[in-house]
């Protein structure tokens, strides 16, 4: 026979107003099973819940229901309560005679009669509360960073520095992203360079950091705290131990043919290649697709010329499989090609280019040491034109959203321009100038009032070519729609920020939802907004929108303040208020048949399938087993299962059954 | 192969050469053509502009015979008629209710199950056969001209590539043309203004027809009677605008695609039609063709 | 005399918005009427169809089923299982003869307080209307055959 | 059906299958089920109009299971039923041979695909009859419903015939007889009767092969067939889907969309 | 009759007529200027598309009337250029189509449309008469209704010659079927005038 304790409040005047509490406690205190039950002016208060606590150990209580407010103001604070006494916490149930009863309904009988029903409802059910201990899920107190831009950089940093171990994966040869590829920065025109390499190094340098360039992810398994990564590192046929980075082999490469992707094809590189002086690690890879021993079994120049014997042809892929325990995705963001523009000819003028490859023109380091040439014919351009929401901002072309970062560097593009080709022509086509953000405005309108760039409010209609130059047929909407023809000697497309091309498959590998546009999705678009909805993945910068460097930086703290948070325990708690699937004695196991309908009904595919065995080791039965890592307790399963062999602490069959047989 | 034809009014009058070329070309690559009995004008380039119904009414009693007829696909040469009977029949399975309208309009059924395919359409089909019987090779540097209607709009007419065709290119390069590239191919010529704003015709005409020349072309190619009248019947205010304006006026041809095709299968000239052009139609010598292709 | 006839409703209500959609109700002090009886579950998708038949059983003349909006589920999809639940459940009901009028389906929000006085206001007209659910009680009375 | 037994015997002689589910012929020209393991037992193997019984839940009774491998004579509804098995990881793909008509001889099917391939063109098995009596039930107001089957199951005993005859009630420990919570009362009572009905369908609708086999198992004569019917067809026309149909796991109550029906709430 | 069509002016905004007339929604038009850039006569316009677009998003009368008053509308050639191009895929060139008739049904065309409309009207008027074009009738008609006689008297002849005027028009055979089309469709306000 259960021994259970009610305690009606008054909540002050709020519920004894109207509801006659001191007759729902004698009434309650007839209800079988129930040894004690009164009422008091505020339970919350130290004295109501210290009344609570010597009740249980005076009365031997083993339930107790709270009479109160909502159990979603309170339940927490009850249940220390009781189990600061003794009670294990989930002995305890609040009824809401507040907001549900006292607030809603006139004094009278039936209100308190409603209030009566409501306490014997839950004297019911709390009858069959099962004593439950918080979930303890083991962390692993290792980060896995995917992508190694600035966003990934920083992110990684701020973990190690947290005292964490981190594992920075970048797909391509080097850390340093995008931003390495830039020549300055808005609105300050800093070197890129200079501000990112120390922080690559640092990265690299950094006790905690383990860096895996070259490499991949390719499975994600489990749950947070505890995911399983399986990393494939691609063959970049040299021993990092042994090479040295002393770069004979990449000068004496004889194939130097081949297009440069760091310098967006403006530069050549060799087949074995370092992307850019500055990269880290700072050791080559070669490009099998273009090396001539890959391709005719000949050459072998680079193996000859390496002094430390560090280059190996035969050296295939391989797989690494790491015990995480929080994600963070950075994978960044790739920008809209010019092909996309068939007004523009399809890509195929070589002086109609996309913002970045004006950044590696512009950049001291790119093919041209920064000097402004044109890439069809090296002349400098005399008139140059730039073209803002090139592909944003245009459904039509399938982007219909604000690419944010291009009218900045528009504008730090025509300045660059402005600096380095004196009394050149630099003109702006814009639909409007989007530059909020600290001295972002300043910024613009110095290209506008101080480097004199001419701004035109219009878009382009077409470009073609005529006598080597290039015919620009724009407009401007601020004469009336007065139609603007330019002959440009370069134009520079400020082409969409788009998600990478493999977004969506890779946010399907870790199980984390993604906009229609292929950027990954927030939690919470306000509050949680470097988290996802998979529990332990975070997000940092342009892979989650389009984000200019301050904003990306911004992010990848938070994101790595989110995972030291999750690293800063051992283990992580979380409520008992999982499906559990029962167990019974053999032979029977469970009355779970293994039909796995379940399965395909959990939102957090959190149903896994168990083989119960035998002492021969043999499988007698397969049955459904929930992980209760993954298990978010909605219960959808209980209510599929048509044994009732899956069921939810907490809001059980039984209990939910006494409830409303107590009706 | 057996194939339904919509010649259209201007390819009876002002075009006639466009018709007689087609005629003389298809019936050469073994391709029989069956006139749409009794058809009527599509309405063109005025119908839309003074009454939307007219202008879906029209193209839907031609679509209707044509059914009637037990037809399938309809070849109509004139890019104008082709543009308004695909715009007609989009509209009309795109809204089932209008259909309905407009059947009674017609006073007969219309299922809109008949295709509708210009030229060049039936002309890349065959590039194979033009090519085995292709008897005189047209050893000259020709600029495709394909004007708007043919690519125009992308969302209806669904052919090619809205900036830059290419369709053209290949059928003319299919009987050894050389077709260069240049930037006007689709830019408008003046289209219905050719009596009513002659000037506006002339300085686009001025536009296109240096922008060719320019480029080395010795024939524009055409597949669109009122492209072709512009540039050739409006030739004289065209090179007097030209004048006009510092530029060089042209005697540089202006061809129908199928009248180039007939030359290369060997038609002669005359059952194509060349004598009826303003522009008289006189070629550099083959051998110095390729001289004039560099740009 | 007669007396006018207070009709007993059950409600099953998610935890996350009908349930805070209805403690809103309270701390905006909406007055509805008091016949309708609050269970609280987690989640519609955990509301299994006999406990509403056991509601029935237990004398109740009105069942209200209420959740999150679609895409508004706190565990991502539980509120479109029970939809599908619900859209055969109720159909078969039908079949067997029972009056489906006396189940409502819903969702509330949590920032619909004023919609759920609302709907428990039209619920329990609506009930009062049909009067007691005897057909089911009268079962309940006859025991064992 | 001339050639059935000789392929009966080569199938068992060549240990292709260990048994043989099928029927024999009973009593005054009925048809019996009848479980052959052996070329001889199989002499008497008969697959004619007379055999209607659904064999497939000898398929997952594990006394039948330990003989081995097993074929079974198979009309469309106990085709479904294999399908669905299949499905719901009941019985493995490829570890039973159905046995259908072809002419004057069995096609044996020894996969799931092959018998996906074979009931794809086999029409929905509900017979006219049985239409016509949902239709007509479908046609009564709910009052006259409800008498309907008031009247109809106050015959109901209880006797779980209808459940152990179903090949899709293969649950060691079904519902009924679960007693914390008590779900539904033990004996034969008004409730409770309507009570275990309803679970009944439900449990069926999505799962329902519509061989009608719980009717004919009825001893009291309630067409308890046509709730799982209607429950089953109550999903084909809400969902699309259908049971046992393939054998790739596709159960609309464990599935949805986000835009299912949603006039019917408020 | 034909939907749509016979909208009672102010009943609504130009802006819900363009609508109903085309299904186009004119607040799409975000005035980024690419179809006026890309016009072959948008030097030609007293108003470009986008600023005839413009003064019809506002609402206000005396705009939309300065729209439909605006000869910019009767230059468009329907060549496509800027629905192609439109970021925004506005069928352009439909929605000048509605402007026209409206113009014409509220007796606002721009003078220098007469000539352009004469020709439209000399155009299926022949259509009407015959059901296929004959130019010369087309032509003659026109120079009647705009009193060009001069215009394309060099052209003329020398077409003669090479064959390309049919003085015959080509009559079809069910003439009545295309009148009634005619009537059936053809709003009285509109062509029928002049």
């Amino acid at each position: 026979m259960s021994r259970i304790g009610i305690f009606i409040c008054h909540c002050g005047e709020n519920i004894s107003a109207t509801v006659d509490c001191a007759r729902v406690a004698e009434e309650s205190g007839r209800l079988p099973g129930v040894v004690h039950s009164v009422d008091y002016k505020y339970m919350c208060s130290d004295p109501g819940q210290r009344m609570i606590q010597e009740a249980i150990r005076e009365h031997r209580l083993d339930g107790v229901v709270v009479a109160a407010c909502s159990p979603r103001m309170h339940e927490a604070t009850f249940r220390r309560t009781v189990s600061e006494a003794g009670l294990n916490p989930y002995q305890c149930e609040v009824a809401n005679l507040r907001e549900h009863c006292s607030w809603v309904h006139e004094k009278g009988e039936s209100t308190t009669q409603k209030a009566i029903d409501l306490v014997r409802l839950l004297v019911e059910k709390v009858k069959r509360n099962k004593p439950l201990l918080p979930i303890q899920v083991p962390i692993t107190k290792t980060a896995l960073v995917v992508g190694g831009g600035v966003a990934g950089i920083q992110a990684a940093i701020d973990i190690a520095n947290a005292g964490h171990k981190v594992v920075l994966v970048e797909k391509s040869p080097s850390i340093g992203g995008h931003m390495s590829q830039l020549s300055e920065t808005f609105p300050t025109l800093d070197c890129s360079q200079c501000i990112l390499t120390p922080r690559m190094v640092e990265a690299a340098q950094h006790p905690n950091i383990e860096l895996m360039t070259y490499s991949e992810v390719e499975k994600v398994e489990g749950f947070i705290g505890n995911f399983k990564v399986t990393v494939r590192k691609k063959a970049r046929k040299v021993d990092e131990k042994l090479c040295t980075g002393c770069g004979l082999c990449t000068q004496k490469c004889p194939n130097k043919k081949i297009p440069d992707a760091f310098n967006e094809g403006l530069g050549k590189r060799g087949a074995i290649y370092v992307p850019f002086p500055q990269a880290v690690p700072n050791k080559p890879v070669i490009d099998t697709v273009n090396c001539t021993f890959f391709k005719t079994g000949k050459c072998k120049v680079c193996e000859k010329v390496c002094p430390t014997n560090a280059i190996r042809f035969e050296q295939e892929d391989s797989h690494v499989t790491l015990d995480i325990g929080a994600i963070v995705l950075a994978t960044g963001f790739q920008l809209m090609k010019t092909e996309a523009f068939p007004e523009y000819g399809y890509g195929q003028h070589k002086d109609i280019i996309d913002g970045m490859q004006f950044e590696r023109l512009a950049s001291a380091s790119g093919p041209t040491l920064g000097a402004i040439q044109r890439p069809s014919d090296g002349k400098e351009p005399g008139t140059i034109v730039f073209i803002a929401c090139s592909g944003s901002r245009d459904r039509a072309k399938g982007v219909p959203y604000c690419s944010k970062i291009c009218c900045m560097y528009t504008a730090k593009h025509a300045m660059l321009y402005k600096h380095k080709v004196h009394g050149g022509k630099a003109y702006v086509f814009y639909m409007d100038i989007r530059a909020a953000g600290k001295a972002y405005d300043e910024f613009t309108r110095r290209a506008i009032e101080e480097d004199e760039v001419s701004y035109i409010r219009g878009r382009v209609s077409r470009i073609y070519e005529e006598d080597g130059q290039l015919v620009v047929k724009g407009v401007d909407t601020l004469l009336g729609g007065m139609p603007v023809e330019i002959k440009a000697d370069m134009v520079v497309l400020a082409t969409a920020v788009q998600a990478q091309e493999d977004s969506r498959a890779l946010a399907q590998t870790l199980h984390v939802s993604y906009d229609s546009y292929g950027f990954f999705a927030e939690a919470h678009p306000k509050l949680r907004p470097v988290e996802t909805n998979t529990a332990g993945i975070f997000l940092a910068g342009a892979c989650q929108a389009p984000r200019d460097i301050p904003e990306t930086v911004a992010q990848a703290s938070g994101a790595a303040a989110k995972v030291a948070g999750l690293f800063s325990k051992d283990e992580l708690t979380r409520e008992p208020i999982v499906a559990v699937v029962n167990r019974q004695a053999p032979p029977l196991f469970s009355t779970c048949v293994g039909c796995f309908l379940c399965q395909s009904a959990c939102p957090y595919s959190a149903i896994e399938s168990e083989e119960i065995k035998n002492r021969a080791g043999e499988v007698i039965r397969t049955v459904a087993r929930v992980n209760p890592g993954l298990c978010q307790g909605c219960g959808t399963c209980v209510a599929t299962c048509r044994t009732k062999a899956i069921d939810l602490q907490g809001y059980s069959n039984e209990q939910l059954f006494a409830e409303v047989m107590a009706l | 192969m057996r194939i339904g034809y919509y010649p259209g009014c201007s390819l009876l009058g002002s075009s006639r050469e466009f018709d007689e070329s087609t005629r003389a070309v298809l019936k050469a690559l073994d391709v029989e053509l069956v006139e749409v009995p009794d058809w009527n004008c599509c309405g063109a380039s005025s119908a839309h502009v003074l009454d939307h119904e007219l202008s879906l009414a029209l193209p839907a009693r031609i679509m209707a015979l044509a059914e009637a007829a037990g037809l399938d696909e309809i070849l109509a040469p004139c890019a104008a008629c082709s543009n308004r009977l695909l715009t007609a029949r989009q509209e009309l399975s795109n809204h089932p209710e209008k259909r309905a309208e407009i059947e009674t309009a017609i006073g007969m059924p219309y299922a809109g199950r008949v295709r509708i395919v210009n030229v060049l359409e039936v002309l890349d089909r065959l590039k194979d056969r033009i090519a085995e019987k292709c008897v005189a090779s047209f050893q000259h540097s020709v600029a495709c001209y394909y004007g708007c209607l043919l690519v125009r709009p992308p969302r209806v007419v669904d052919f090619d590539r809205p900036e830059d065709p290419q369709s053209l290119d290949r059928v003319m390069a299919s009987v050894g043309a050389n077709p260069i590239d240049w930037p006007f191919k689709t830019e408008c010529c003046g289209a219905a203004f050719s009596m009513t704003r002659t000037d506006i015709v002339a300085k686009l005409g001025a536009k296109i027809l240096s922008g060719a020349v320019k480029r080395g072309a010795e024939a524009l190619i055409v597949a669109c009677p009122m492209c072709h009248s512009n540039l050739d019947l409006r030739r004289d205010a065209i090179n007097a605008h030209l004048k006009a304006n510092g530029g060089q006026p042209s005697d540089v041809p202006v061809l129908f695609v199928t009248q180039v095709i007939g030359l290369a299968l060997g038609i002669d000239p005359k059952t194509l039609g060349l004598q009826r052009h303003l522009v008289s139609v006189q070629l550099p010598k083959a051998e110095s063709a390729t001289a004039g292709t560099t740009v | 005399m007669n007396e006018r006839f207070e009709p007993k409703i059950t409600a099953f209500v998610c935890n996350w918005c009908t349930y805070a959609g209805a403690d809103l109700t309270g701390t905006s002090r909406i007055k509805y009427a008091s016949n309708v009886r609050i269970i609280r579950v987690p989640c519609t998708g955990r509301i299994d169809f006999m406990l509403i038949l056991k509601a029935f059983e237990r004398g109740s003349d009105g069942v209200i089923v209420s959740g999150c909006h679609p895409n508004d589920c706190h565990y991502t999809s539980g509120n479109y299982h029970a939809r599908r639940r619900w859209m055969v459940f109720k159909e078969q009901l039908e079949f067997m003869g029972v009056d489906t009028d006396r189940i409502t389906f819903s969702w509330v929000s949590a920032a619909e307080g004023a919609k759920w006085a609302e709907l428990v206001n039209d619920v329990t007209a609506k009930i009062r209307a049909l009067g007691p659910h005897e057909a089911f009680h009268a079962l309940a009375g006859q025991g064992i055959n | 059906m001339a050639d059935l037994v000789s392929q009966a015997k080569e199938l068992l002689d060549s240990g292709a299958v260990q048994v043989i589910i099928g029927y024999a012929a009973g009593t005054n020209g009925t048809r019996r089920p009848h479980v052959a393991r052996s070329a001889a037992q199989a002499a008497c193997l008969v697959f004619d109009e007379g055999c209607v019984q659904n064999l497939a839940s000898y398929l997952v009774k594990p006394e039948v299971k330990r003989f081995g491998k097993a074929a079974i004579l198979a009309r469309t509804a106990t085709a479904r039923a294999a399908l669905q098995l299949m499905a719901e990881r009941q019985i493995a793909d490829g570890s039973v041979r159905i046995l259908v008509e072809a002419g004057d001889s069995v096609a044996v099917l020894d996969s799931a695909e092959a018998l996906e391939a074979h009931l794809a063109l086999q029409a929905e098995g509900i017979s006219a009859k049985d239409r016509e009596l949902l239709e007509r039930l479908r046609a009564m107001t709910h009052a006259e419903r409800w008498a309907f089957w008031q009247k109809e199951l106050a015959r109901c005993v209880k006797c779980y015939a209808c459940r152990n005859s179903c090949p899709m009630c293969y649950c060691e420990r079904c519902t009924m007889d679960c007693n914390r919570p008590q779900w539904v009362p033990v004996p034969s009572h008004a409730v409770g009767n309507l009570e275990y009905h309803t679970v009944r369908a439900m449990h069926l609708a999505g799962r329902c092969v519509e061989c009608g086999e719980c009717g004919r198992a009825c001893p009291v004569g309630i067409p308890v067939h046509l709730m799982t019917f209607h429950a089953e067809d109550s999903v084909r026309r809400q969902f699309g889907s259908e049971a046992g149909r393939t054998a790739k796991l596709d159960y609309a109550l464990s599935t949805f969309k986000p835009d299912d029906k949603e006039t019917f709430i408020r | 009759m034909s939907s749509g069509h016979h909208i009672v002016p102010g009943e609504a905004t130009l802006i819900e007529r363009v609508k109903a007339l085309t299904g186009v929604q004119l607040s799409h038009c975000y005035q980024c200027g690419k179809c006026a850039a890309g016009c072959p006569v948008g030097d030609q316009m007293d108003l470009t598309s986008s600023q005839i677009f413009r003064l019809v998003q506002l609402g206000f009368p005396e705009l939309e009337e300065k729209a439909l008053r605006s000869e910019g509308i009767w230059l468009c050639l329907a060549c496509e250029t800027c629905s192609t191009r439109c970021p925004q895929e506005i069928e352009i060139s439909k929605v000048m189509d509605a402007l026209r008739s409206e113009a014409l049904k509220r007796g606002l065309s721009h003078p220098k449309s007469r000539d352009i409309l004469a020709f439209h009207r000399a155009f299926l008027g022949a259509v009407k008469l015959a059901g296929r074009l004959n130019e010369v009738g087309m032509v003659a008609d026109y120079k009647r209704r705009t009193g060009h006689f001069l215009k394309d008297i060099l052209v003329a002849p020398r077409m003669f010659l090479k064959g390309k005027l049919g003085l015959i028009p080509h009559r079809i055979k069910d003439r009545a079927g295309l009148r009634a089309i005619f009537r059936r469709t053809l709003s009285k306000n509109t062509s029928d005038r002049g």
